[in-house]
């Protein structure tokens, strides 16, 4: 009778579905999740929510006109998604800008690195379950957002960078405010270390949690923070300098370990390098024009062009095919999130659905750059 | 009417009087019992919507926020207004779910927990109920609980709610063991099971001080496993807002969800309490040795008032934990109780027994 | 290696692949028939060591259909670009290399989804973003008068 | 032994960390007065946006009800959503000539994505940022707006 009973019992796959509406994917994505109890034995992500065919868009767009769009792919590296249109244009017309508007570039990505940071250290305390860092991460973001509305008019969606420099001068204000955030953000960093970093259940729950190899770094072309905690050298600030990179000193994180503890870390310690860098540049900014004489019509060269950037997430790459005309023929972006996600597989396998969570948040998903 | 606020007894034996007077013995048993359910009932509706309210602002004030501003002064009639908004809201029954324990489970929980309550003193002479075996009893039927959390997360119908609800039962029954562990330490030390026994045994000084180690760690351990058998702060697994978006309640809504928050919130006093009375002396004033001067003052403040403030000190605690700490992992939240809390929870009533078997204490 | 050494080096690897100098990246011209076996080499080839795909671009030229690797040496820092292309437009097919390099198969799958390419012995060959039977947005005769305006 | 000590450092090591998190909360629970949000609303009359906020594409006009827009269409040209529509009329000037003016300035708010190309591109300086952000209405159609207001003119010396 038993024995008859169990055969009649079907085990089927305990498949979750997380997402598309989930708190923890931010935003529309979708992971199907292949469950044993609390095991995770496979995950699949679905994406394709918010596609909103920007490659396409760009083809019946003027040059000008496609930098306003990228804003709206990594948002919350807005500005060096900017950057990298707009240096890719310069490059193709060999329009030098001075340097003024290289070393502004410069400042604001990497204020915008800070910010983009600051958001992620909030959400990544909140996926673990510490609601109170998703507060203070906030509270000193808006710090930051506050200097580009006073000089760029926009908080998020910047659209700053211009072909041949950038959109307003600085404002008056911008020299102080920014001493006065890198003063403040220098005392409060310690404090995110007391409240997280030092936790003994944050520690528990990430070191040595989906440890990635250097080797499988390069393979699945993971980049950012991401892929240098497991010592991928793929700064390309570093690499191939562009703006104002080629003047300032900062060290290129590198760990070794490559846990999510790795990972995390190398955020934080990035926050540093770029006060650092903020510090050097902030006190010495040339004078010169704050936009280079560029033709109304913007017509590239025939040809190919391509220009690497490193956003907050990894390498942005923009692929602009040109056949002369004042639209693209082709332009694709090579996105770092893109990548990124798919080596969540590779992490998370035979881990928990908890650690699912941390893994995910520490990749720094946006999920506009993965659908583009 | 004789009315004390130092003693209660005053209060209910002349109630007692009044009703015996004209009525026969089972209807005046019956009015007193129907009395007290109702001042329960009451209690616990009015404690579990300003606890919500303080959660809410003290949650609030740890995050550098304002908390609720709009209905009424500092958004003091905010959870009224949420109360009436979950009362009005429409009782969704998923299609496939069973449906007679999804019905059910929201009031096995809810029930549990009165029953818990009847056995806390709130002053002298004011306790529903009083075994010689209390503790006994209180320890028995908060761990019911989980059977209606069990029953809601399977009845559900829904992937998410049957983790939540399976998280929820490991971890109920791994921390019951270390809540019966303090328990036993400090009844040893007490030399009573009867709530009231214990409470008037601290009239000399509060067990935490007296037992010093062994009950401030008892006291420590209580504290992580409270917090764990509330289903709150870092061990709020079964909900796990980011990873099973609202856990073993994920379909209730409407009142039904409303009995799960309540009985979150009360199941929380009830902890607080249990502590109260075990390591802070109950009801009883905080006296120092020999400072006449200072006891008198003590002694002044109402018995009652000492009780709520001492409550709302470990409350407080509780809710700190919850707003600063991330989440642990259901593996590891049975490493600490098997491979941390248990240990050390034998060693300590070992520890509590020497020092009352050589009378080491104060 | 500097540019002129690269492309010597990498006209000697094979016959089939025409090196030229583009505007910014040496540029390898393959044939779709040698492409793997090609890119085999150059990432095995211990002085060329192209171990990071940075791009894969699919690109419908009106004639042909192209795919553009964007490679990398992370342990000498050149970068070449290499580009294949289909003159078959109902089913241009290219061969995968994700063999090679594992980030291939979502870019692959990415521009299967946009543009219809199929690569041969990429073993997740499903839409991506778009549902099955919708067209290929990012080919030129793609039309679609709900949803695209002319300006 | 050993193991027993360490056993028990870990766990007042843990320990430490947790007070360490707690005393960051603490902190913060007793200053009230570092509060930094803002109850929005009741706020309106004080808060005042940066001047360079992008907020809606607006036309200034003098007390005469004089605009400096010339009708050209190049903001209608770089916009990049199409949110812009220049609809031009031909009048005919005092001295008998024939002339085209701006008849209506269509702003689509609903498709703007507040991008600055227009404003950038303006020969005459006729359209600006605007700094009002509540642009909530009830209905779509609400968001199309003209920005010259009705029987407005050119200013006299705008040059073409």
């Amino acid at each position: 009778m038993s024995n008859n009973l169990q055969d009649k019992i079907e085990t089927q796959e305990y498949i979750v579905n997380m997402g598309p509406q989930h708190p923890s994917t931010h935003g529309v994505l979708r992971l199907m999740v292949n469950l044993e109890g609390e095991i995770v034995k496979n995950v699949d992500p679905v994406v394709g929510y918010i596609h909103s065919g920007i490659e396409k868009m760009t083809e019946s767009l003027a040059y000008p006109q496609i930098i306003h769009l990228t804003d709206r792919m990594d948002y919350l590296s807005a500005h060096m998604n900017n950057e990298a249109v707009a240096l890719c244009i310069e490059n193709a017309l060999q329009v030098e800008v001075s340097d003024r508007v290289k070393v502004i570039r410069t400042l604001m990505a990497e204020l915008q690195r800070l910010a983009s940071h600051q958001l992620w250290w909030c959400v990544m305390g909140m996926d673990m379950g510490a609601l109170t860092t998703f507060f203070y991460g906030l509270r000193d973001r808006e710090m930051i957002l506050d200097i580009f509305e006073e000089t760029c008019g926009a908080r998020l969606t910047l659209n700053y960078s211009t072909p041949g420099g950038v959109m307003f001068d600085l404002h008056p204000n911008f020299q102080k405010r920014v001493k006065e955030f890198t003063k403040y953000f220098r005392k409060v960093l310690p404090e995110y270390n007391q409240l997280l970093t030092g936790n003994v259940i944050f520690k528990e729950r990430t070191v040595g949690l989906g440890p990635l190899s250097k080797e499988d770094a390069i393979a699945y072309g993971v980049t950012g923070p991401t892929g240098r905690a497991s010592g991928f050298a793929c700064d390309v600030r570093k690499h191939n300098p562009y703006s104002a990179y080629d003047r300032v000193q900062f060290n290129e994180i590198l760990r070794t370990d490559g846990d999510t503890f790795g990972r995390y870390q190398a955020r934080i310690d990035e926050m540093y390098e770029s006060l650092n860098i903020i510090d050097q540049l902030i006190d010495n900014i040339p004078e010169g024009d704050y936009q280079a004489k560029m033709k109304g019509v913007i017509k590239l060269p025939e040809g190919e062009f391509y220009q690497r950037v490193e956003t907050a997430r990894g390498e942005l790459g923009v692929y602009i095919l040109s056949d002369g005309k004042k639209n693209p023929y082709r332009v694709k972006f090579r996105s770092p999130v893109f990548s990124n996600l798919w080596v969540l597989n590779h992490l998370i396998k035979g881990q928990k659905i908890a650690d699912l969570v941390a893994v995910m948040s520490t990749l720094d998903l946006v999920i506009p750059d993965i659908d583009r | 009417m004789a009315f004390d606020i130092y003693d209660f007894t005053t209060l209910t034996s002349s109630i007692h009087q009044s009703l015996s007077e004209s009525l026969p013995p089972l209807a005046v048993e019956m009015i007193e019992w129907t009395l007290v359910g109702l001042s329960m009932l009451i209690f616990v509706a009015l404690f579990g919507l300003i606890l919500v309210y303080l959660e809410r602002k003290v949650c609030a004030l740890f995050q550098q926020r304002l908390g609720p501003m709009r209905v009424g002064k500092w958004g003091l009639l905010q959870t009224i207004a949420d109360f009436v908004k979950l009362l009005m809201k429409e009782l969704i029954t998923p299609n496939r779910a069973d449906k007679f324990l999804y019905n059910l489970a929201p009031f096995i929980v809810i029930i549990v927990t009165f029953m818990a309550i009847a056995a806390i003193p709130f002053a002298k002479g004011l306790q529903a109920l009083d075994f010689d075996i209390g503790v006994f009893y209180v320890s028995a039927i908060s761990s019911l609980g989980v059977i209606g959390i069990l029953l809601a997360g399977w009845a559900s119908n829904n992937k998410y709610s049957l983790i939540g609800a399976m998280r929820s039962g490991a971890q109920i029954i791994s921390y019951e063991l270390s809540v019966g562990l303090t328990l036993i330490t400090m009844i040893i030390f007490a030399g009573t099971m009867q709530i009231s026994g214990i409470v008037d045994a601290q009239a000399s000084g509060w067990f935490i001080f007296r037992g010093h180690i062994p009950a401030i760690i008892a006291f420590i351990i209580f504290l992580i496993a409270g917090t764990a058998e509330t289903n709150r702060g870092p061990f709020d697994l079964a909900e796990a807002e980011s990873e099973l978006t609202a856990g073993f309640h994920t379909e209730y809504s409407g009142i039904k969800f409303a009995f799960f928050f309540l009985a979150e919130y009360v199941n929380l006093f009830i902890v607080s309490a249990m502590a109260t009375v075990l390591f802070l002396g109950g009801w009883q004033p905080l006296h120092f040795g020999s400072f006449e001067g200072f006891n008198q003052v003590m002694d002044f403040i109402p018995p009652i008032f000492w009780f709520f403030g001492k409550v709302m000190f470990i409350i407080y605690m509780i809710m700190w934990f919850k707003w600063t700490f991330p989440r642990l992992r259901v593996d590891q939240i049975l490493t600490l109780e098997w491979k941390y809390l248990l240990p050390v929870n034998l060693f300590n009533i070992l520890l509590m027994t020497l020092i009352v078997l050589m009378g080491w204490h104060f | 290696m500097s540019q002129d050494e690269l492309i010597s080096r990498l006209s000697q690897l094979t016959e089939e692949v025409t090196v030229s100098m583009g505007p910014q990246y040496v540029t390898c011209q393959v044939a779709p028939t040698h492409l793997h076996q090609f890119c085999k080499k150059l990432k095995e080839e211990k002085d060329l060591a192209f171990d990071y795909l940075i791009s894969l671009t699919g690109v419908d030229m009106p004639e042909y259909m192209t795919t553009v690797y964007h490679l990398e040496s992370t342990t000498y820092r050149h970068m070449i670009v290499v580009k294949s292309n289909t003159a078959n437009r109902t089913e241009p097919t290219l061969p995968s290399v994700c063999d090679i390099w594992p980030t291939a198969l979502w870019h692959e799958r990415e521009s299967h989804d946009l543009l219809g390419l199929v690569y041969e012995n990429n073993p997740d060959q499903r839409r991506l973003f778009l549902e099955d039977g919708w067209g290929f947005p990012l080919r030129k005769d793609y039309s679609d008068p709900t949803r695209i305006v002319e300006r | 032994m050993k193991a027993l000590i360490q056993y028990i450092s870990t766990i007042l090591q843990g320990l430490l960390t947790l007070v360490k998190g707690m005393a960051v909360t603490g902190h913060y629970f007793f200053r009230p007065k570092l509060i930094t949000t803002q109850q929005y609303p009741e706020n309106r009359q004080t808060l005042k946006m940066f001047d360079r906020f992008r907020g809606e594409v607006i036309m200034p006009h003098d007390e005469n009800n004089h605009h400096k827009c010339t009708g050209c269409g190049i903001c209608e040209m770089n916009c990049p959503n199409g949110s812009i529509e220049i609809i031009t009329k031909m009048i005919e000037t005092p001295e008998g000539k024939k002339k085209k003016v701006i008849d209506k300035h269509i702003y689509h708010l609903g498709m703007c994505t507040l991008c600055n190309l227009c404003v950038k591109a303006c020969p005459t300086g006729a359209i600006v940022m605007g700094q009002k952000f509540e642009h909530a209405v009830w209905d779509r159609t609400q968001l199309t707006k003209v920005l010259n207001q009705p029987g407005s003119e050119l200013m006299k010396d705008v040059k073409e």
